[in-house]
């Protein structure tokens, strides 16, 4: 069939009208090859506009629009509509942008506007030719959400979906939920306990009826796409029944395996089976620790806990496999500290601590019951010395990031330091005090004065032991002086790093990671809580380091998102889909290479590439890379193109 | 509930906030009423010229997200209004709405801009902070990209509603859309959950008593406007007073901010990166010339922060000098700025053409209004508490009424588009929540 | 030069003194050097006003005694009004003045020592207004 | 108006010029500074220790003696007076504890409450007399003479008891402005000029006279305006120093503004007592036709 195109062209306004010579464009094309129809108005979006083109459309018979006003991304849509409403099918209209690449850039030329218009028109005229009538897709939609990590980020999250009336499982890697906030003595700004706000949180997500928790459970494998995952979840089984369990601690005495508390961050040693926080903050159970057992770490048969357990509760099940169908997925890993010992000019020593070892020494349900006591001899240091930027601003050697939270807790912790220690004195080195949230400049300032630290601007070049105290060299740049304090006691706000397994995890779900390996979002501003891949989100310090308000507002951004996904039946994707051509295909796989999207696969038994049109996003990257032109993209393959440019070289070939 | 829910949101504010959680409800599938006081909604954003970390021009990032709420057939934009009265409760709030006058029917007008080409008067342009260079005319749009992009009049200058004379615009309006006889006009609407989003305003160069009040002592927000491609000069960087171009350029950081004693105890959050942008921005503009910044703390604390200051600095040579500056005057031609850097010890004495005040970010003072007729509780400095400053950092207390953005506290561009997303979120819940609910009874 | 801090330093009696006869919170300063910036005594003295209260908050007595900002100080009071934490550094610099005036025999300008042609040309409120800033 | 006037030690020997142009002055616009019958030092500098009463208690007697006078109020002319009066009483009345400890040491006195308040003789003039009442009262205008006000310190700081805006005082510009003058805007019109250290630091003095005096003559002024006796002298006086320092200075003559406003009335110029400037600057006045 003969094309019978119609063009429209919009003055917009002067917008276009001042530098294009609208009327001799529509003289000029009226003949073009294919075009039945031109016309021009001052706004074409407008309604007396759009009735005119509705009219063309029905009384020429037309075929295909070309649209020729300001950029697709504003009315392409406006015009798709139209045409479908028309009975046209809407992939056979095409916007030719006049205004945005034409009369603006080229204002107060008229002749060259005039005429790249016309370029520009004649192009889109030529792809319109070969334009096919596509159907969008449509994509089911599991209305379900798998959240990963049961911190504050990861529970908002899910309050928020769950309140929004659909079902979300939260997985978490640990026995209990609440993440680093567990670990924590008080919060900064309003020095609540952690453990009162973990423990609301943890109360309202255990009472939601929508959310499901599966402790000490991780992801395993993962296939699908947005709507439509399906995951494998792998959860360790419990060996100690807690309805049986007396909490005699028989089982604690007779384990012979002996490892680092990772909850009281190796301040103390714990037993395999041991006492692990339980459920809500305050609560504790008995847990036998999959990873520190015989059982697991040499394929040992030890059973000394189930010998001596007179209660029976002692089992040794297999780990439980669960499979399930996830519309999207929210990564809320959480973060971690920086190991202390990769900073070597600070002395490896008891004394030493990091940021969270310093918070389970003030905690009451901590190692020390909450007194301030050094690990070395049990003494309550009467000077304690806090290092900020303990491998952050450290672009040479470890990270070039600010960790965004150490000024806040530093200032906290030392505060809470000397309440406990009313004759202590502590010292504060950093760069500079960040303290940029609500409320924040005034509580370092009212700790300042009221507990009497002394901020120091400088980093600390070295900690070494010197019999009884901690010898901390370090400098005032202010007074520009060297300053040397004889310390009881040292904390190391170590920079805040993406959890362990992180990279792993993003690897397996196809989400990319900044160069530390936190998650990266989409854009930076307008797209803060998506990945690139589609039906994944984030939350909180999974993505960067942030605070507890900012995560946890985050986390509830990253649900609005969900819930505006789900409020669709089903989910319509654009049809503007790679194909390929299998007859062509050769199944080298240059085209699965250069996918961003994991759209293209090779088949392995036809050795042909098999596009997933639901993960597509039409980018046009494996066009580009196929050698033989098999996989081309719907409505802009390689003819179209080489088609357009032939308009384009052609009009501009005589140019001097 | 027993009662029936109104499944609608409106959204007091019109910028990236509002923006931002409009869409995310709209997306949603519900109903949404964006209420806006000036003709166009866009915010501070599209006032910028480019955007930190990454220096995207608003018009790149934020002017699509404007068309789609424009667009979207489940966003209702009601520019050129004010709220007027809230009543009721969660569920079921009845709003009414003040639409202020125009003068021009904007479902004639086209938005063709023949009557603004025409109009013979001139006044400052809020838009362009009212800067020297870049005045409006008095039927206007306050500018290219407006959404909706229709025009109003400014009862104040226009000379046919004080004088009763000119007329012009009647006259050359294509779809005859001018009514010099308008008057305001209340709307009722009802609604199930509010959001509050009414933004910013920078704190008064004037407060600053020792800071001389002189046409190239500007604020962070008029220097946007110059430093912006499309805006007053082009892009063309000119000092207000003669329009020459600043060679030798000062910022000075925490002016009114983290100042207790005079001004605002808090810090303004943004002011740290935004004059390193500017910093860069006029050192690509101007490559001869030279930025210096006096700063107390540097605060790049987000994600990529750090790494962008420490660009501005070895790439784009920016000095910084640590200290609060005291004292500023004119002398001749040039201003002279009396500072510190207190790691060398040394007073520092500046010769500039051009010195930029980050004053401090207060609440949008147009939000008074707002925040009194919902009863919304505030701190000190008028800043809306959420209630709860960790859990409940988006909800003010208030049942169904929810905050976003800066009109809670500074914050920058990422975070008021996360935290507009959260209260999108908590609507979103209550909206599907009650109609799962009622599907499941 | 290097400062070997301790609770002994920086709660010492040295600190207290000039907290106590200045009424003052060192603690309140945070170091911005506005008082610095804008000191018309400035150029002449060897360590800036703010950093004489940096080294008082590190209770640096010996280090301050050697100092001649306090004694070139006009008491003019511009960096009061500006402080932006309302540190009034003005009454800083008279406790430190005071804290050795107030030991025998460190006046500074002495009554007796003035020379006959200086008294003729002075004003009394010069003469008067000098021997009670700079004498005990 | 009759109002108790406060000389302090400088008005009744170096600052005559001060004292006999503002009495006069004043009284063209019909206020009577009457002269406290017996008043001793206000000790000239407030003392900025908290922890010493004693140099409180000079002040606070002179206050007394205003209220001896039946007065509620006490005018002074020079700026460092005023504020160690007015600071000494601010003092008297925000400390409850403070002020019995005081009275304890005036118990020959009649009682007291802090209930004087100090006025400097601007304040006066712009809150009581108004600006039109001395632009009426001018006969010759002091037109093409171009005046740089100069406050330095005692009149403005702390902002507590500052006579006007603590940055930006206009008070002596409308006076000035009103007298006819063609007024300078100068920064360094708050700037201190070294005060005190006058005695034993002349240098340090002389350098800040110098970019005081430079700043006003490089935005256009012929002579400066004050109103304290010690600004006078580092100004004035030692401009000698600043000439031996400095190259190319040129003087230039001080005057307080009470001597504008005698030529302004039309008062006889032996009121101004030119003859205790340092810089004369008489030939600059008849050079403007103000004086004979």
């Amino acid at each position: 069939m003969k094309p019978r195109i119609g063009v429209f062209v919009c003055h917009c306004g002067l917008n276009i009208a001042a530098s294009v010579e609208v009327s001799e464009v529509v003289k000029a094309i009226k003949d073009y090859p294919g075009v039945v129809h031109a016309q021009d108005y001052i706004y074409m979006c407008s309604d007396p506009g759009q009735n005119l083109v509705r009219k063309a459309i029905r009384e020429h018979n037309l075929t295909g629009l070309v649209m020729s006003n300001c950029s697709p991304s504003l009315h392409e849509r406006t015009f798709r509509n139209l045409a479908k409403s028309e009975g046209l099918n809407p992939y056979l209209v095409e916007v030719a942008n006049i205004r945005e690449y034409c009369s603006w850039p080229h204002q107060g030329d008229k002749e060259t506007a005039t005429k790249k218009a016309l370029t520009i028109i004649k192009a889109t005229i030529e792809r319109v030719k070969r334009n096919q009538a596509l159907t969008p897709l449509v994509v089911p939609l599991q209305k379900r959400v798998l959240v990963l990590g049961g911190g504050v980020a990861g529970m908002q999250t899910a309050l928020d979906i769950a309140e929004g009336g659909y079902p979300v499982t939260i997985l978490e890697k640990q026995a209990y939920l609440g993440g680093r906030v567990r670990q924590l003595d008080h919060t900064f700004v309003t020095m609540e306990k952690a453990k009162d706000l973990a423990g609301e949180m943890i109360d309202r997500t255990l009472a939601q009826p929508n959310i499901e928790v599966l402790t000490t459970a991780q992801i395993e494998g993962i296939s699908g796409y947005v709507g439509n995952f399906e995951v494998q979840i792998r959860r360790q089984s419990d060996w100690v029944d807690p309805e049986k369990c007396n909490g005699c601690e028989a089982c604690i005495k007779a384990c012979p395996v002996e490892v680092p508390s990772t909850f009281d961050r190796g301040l103390v040693m714990r037993k395999a089976i041991d006492w692990t926080p339980g459920a809500r903050p305050g609560e504790k159970r008995v847990f036998l620790d999959h990873q520190a057992c015989v059982r697991v770490t040499r394929q040992e048969s030890c059973t000394a806990c189930q010998e001596v357990c007179d209660q029976g509760a002692i089992t040794y099940p297999e780990d439980e496999q669960i499979t399930q169908m996830y519309g999207a997925i929210v990564v809320a890993t959480g973060h971690d500290l920086y190991r202390k010992s990769a900073l070597t000019e600070y002395a490896t020593d008891p004394d030493v601590l990091d940021a969270l070892q310093f918070e389970r020494l003030l905690s009451e349900d901590g190692p020390t019951g909450g007194k301030v006591l050094r690990p070395s001899d049990g003494k309550e240091p009467k000077e304690v010395v806090f290092v900020q930027c303990a491998g952050s601003r450290d672009p040479d050697k470890h990270f070039p990031y600010c960790s965004k939270i150490c000024c806040m807790y530093t200032c906290k912790e030392a505060r809470r330091y000397k309440e406990k220690v009313p004759d202590g004195q502590a010292y504060v080195f950093f760069i500079d005090v960040r303290s940029t949230g609500k409320g924040y400049e005034e509580f370092v300032k009212e700790s300042v004065q009221k507990e009497r630290l002394l901020y120091l601007k400088g980093k600390v070049s070295k900690i070494a032991r010197q019999g009884d105290k901690l010898l901390v060299l370090g400098g005032d740049t202010i007074t520009g002086h060297r300053v040397e304090i004889e310390a009881d006691l040292v904390v190391l706000a170590m920079a805040t790093v993406p959890s362990p397994g992180a990279k792993e995890l993003a690897r397996l779900l196809n989400v990319n990671t900044d160069p530390y390996g936190f998650i990266q979002e989409a854009h930076p501003k307008l797209a803060p809580v998506e990945t690139l891949t589609a039906g994944i989100y984030l939350a909180g310090t999974s993505q960067a380091p942030k605070d507890i308000p900012h995560a946890i507002y985050q986390a509830s951004g990253a649900a609005s998102k969900i819930l505006s996904l789900f409020s669709r039946k089903e989910l319509i994707h654009e049809p503007l889909v790679a194909h390929v051509d299998t007859e062509i295909c050769a199944g080298c796989g240059y085209c699965h290479d250069n996918c961003a999207y994991q759209a293209v696969s090779v088949d392995p038994i036809l050795k042909k590439a098999v596009v997933n049109e639901a993960l597509c996003e039409g980018c046009g990257a494996c066009a580009t890379a196929c050698p033989s032109g098999a996989i081309q993209v719907k409505n802009l393959d390689s003819k179209q193109v080489f088609d357009m440019i032939s308009v384009v070289t052609k009009d501009y070939a005589l140019r001097p | 509930m027993s009662r029936e829910m109104e499944t609608k949101a409106l959204i007091v504010g019109g910028g990236v906030a509002g923006i931002q959680a409009a869409l995310d409800i709209a997306d949603g599938g519900y109903q949404v009423i964006l209420v806006e006081r000036t003709p166009s909604i866009g915010g501070h954003m599209v006032q910028l010229s480019e955007v930190f970390p990454t220096l995207d021009c608003p018009q790149c990032i934020l002017t699509p997200k404007m068309v789609m709420c424009g667009q979207h057939p489940n966003i209702d934009i009601k520019a050129y209004c004010e709220i007027e009265s809230v009543t009721g409760e969660v569920g079921n709030f009845t709003v009414k709405i003040r639409h202020k006058a125009t003068y021009v029917d904007w479902d004639a007008c086209t938005g063709c801009g023949q009557c603004e080409q025409k109009c013979p008067t001139k006044a400052p342009s809020e838009f362009n902070r009212e800067l020297a260079f870049g005045p409006r005319k008095a039927i206007y749009s306050p500018f290219a990209q407006a959404v909706p992009n229709k025009r109003v009049i400014d009862a104040d200058h226009c000379l046919k509603l004080t004088k009763d004379k000119c007329g012009v615009c009647a006259k050359v309006c294509p779809t005859q859309a001018i009514r010099y006889d308008m008057e305001d006009w209340i709307e009722e609407v009802k609604v199930g959950a509010i959001i509050v989003a009414t933004g910013y305003e920078l704190y008064k160069k004037e407060n600053l008593t020792e800071y001389a009040s002189d046409p190239d002592v500007i604020d962070g927000l008029e220097f946007e406007r110059i430093l912006c491609p499309s805006g007053p000069t082009a892009g063309v960087i000119k000092r207000p007073s003669d329009g020459k171009e600043p060679l030798d350029i000062v910022f000075v950081q925490c002016a009114g901010s983290r100042d207790p004693d005079k001004h605002f105890p808090y810090c303004s959050r943004v002011c740290c990166m935004y004059c390193c942008k500017m910093a860069m921005l006029y050192k690509h503009a101007v490559p001869d010339g030279q930025a210096y910044i006096f700063y107390i703390d540097v605060r790049t604390d987000g994600k990529m922060y750090e790494e962008f200051y420490q660009r501005g600095v070895e790439e784009d040579r920016i000095v910084y000098l640590r200290g609060k500056v005291s004292k500023i005057f004119r002398q001749g031609e040039k201003i002279v700025v009396f500072g510190m850097d207190t790691l060398t010890g040394k007073r520092v004495e500046v010769e500039a053409d051009l010195v930029v005040l980050a004053m401090a970010m207060i609440p949008n003072p147009a939000g008074e209004k707002v925040k009194k007729i919902l009863n919304l509780k505030t701190d000190e400095f008028g800043f809306i508490t959420e209630s709860h400053a960790k859990l409940h950092p988006v909800e003010t207390g208030i049942d169904g009424i929810f905050v976003a953005g800066t009109a809670q506290a500074p914050k920058d561009i990422p975070e008021t588009v996360a935290q507009a997303g959260g209260a999108a979120s908590k609507v979103l819940s209550l909206f599907s929540g009650y109609e799962r609910n009622k599907a499941c009874a | 030069m290097k400062i070997r801090l301790s609770r002994e330093r920086v709660r010492g009696d040295f600190v207290k003194k000039v907290e106590m006869i200045s009424g003052q919170d060192l603690l309140q300063c945070y170091q911005c050097g506005k008082c610095s910036a804008g000191c018309p005594a400035a150029f002449e003295m060897d360590i800036l006003p703010s950093h004489v209260i940096r080294l008082a908050q590190m209770g640096q007595e010996e280090e301050l005694a050697q100092a001649n900002s306090y004694w070139i100080c006009f008491s003019c009071q511009t960096c009061t009004v500006r402080c932006p934490r309302g540190v009034d550094i003005a009454k800083i610099m008279e406790a430190l003045r005071l804290v050795t005036l107030r030991q025998k025999n460190r006046n500074k300008v002495e009554a007796t020592g003035l020379p006959p042609e200086l008294l003729a040309e002075l004003p009394q409120i010069a003469i008067v207004s000098s021997l009670r800033k700079l004498s005990g | 108006m009759k109002i108790p006037y406060y000389p302090g030690c400088t008005l009744k020997t170096k600052a005559k010029d001060f004292e006999d142009s503002a009495i006069a002055a004043a009284r063209v616009l019909g206020i009577e500074m009457e002269e406290l019958p017996r008043w001793n030092c206000c000790g000239t500098v407030y003392s900025l220790s908290s922890d010493d009463l004693i140099h409180q208690l000079a002040p606070i007697r002179n206050l007394i003696r205003a209220k001896e006078q039946e007065s509620d109020r006490l005018v002074t002319l020079c700026s460092m007076c005023y504020n160690t009066l007015k600071r000494a009483n601010e003092f008297f009345l925000a400390d409850e504890e403070k002020r019995e400890r005081i009275k304890r040491y005036l118990d020959d006195e009649i009682p007291y409450e802090g209930d004087v308040r100090v006025v400097q003789l601007l304040e006066l003039l712009r809150d009581e007399v108004s600006m039109d009442a001395i632009k009426e009262a001018v006969k010759k205008p002091l037109t093409g003479l171009k005046v740089a006000p100069y406050y330095g310190c005692m009149l403005l700081r702390p902002a507590s008891i500052g006579i006007d805006d603590v940055e930006r005082p206009t008070v002596m510009e409308d006076v000035l402005r009103a007298l006819g003058a063609d007024v300078i805007d100068d920064p360094y019109k708050t700037e201190c000029c070294g005060a005190y250290q006058t005695v034993s630091q002349k240098d340090v003095v002389a350098t800040c006279a110098h970019s005081i005096l430079t700043s006003a003559q490089g935005n256009g002024a012929e002579v400066i305006a004050l109103s304290c006796p010690l600004c006078d002298f580092n100004l004035d006086n030692r401009q000698k120093e600043v000439q031996e320092r400095f190259n190319g200075f040129h003087p230039m003559p001080v005057l307080y503004f009470t001597q504008l406003m005698a030529i302004a009335f039309g008062l006889d110029p032996s009121v101004c007592r030119f003859e205790l400037s340092y810089n004369d600057p008489v030939p600059l006045l008849k050079s403007k036709g103000l004086i004979e």
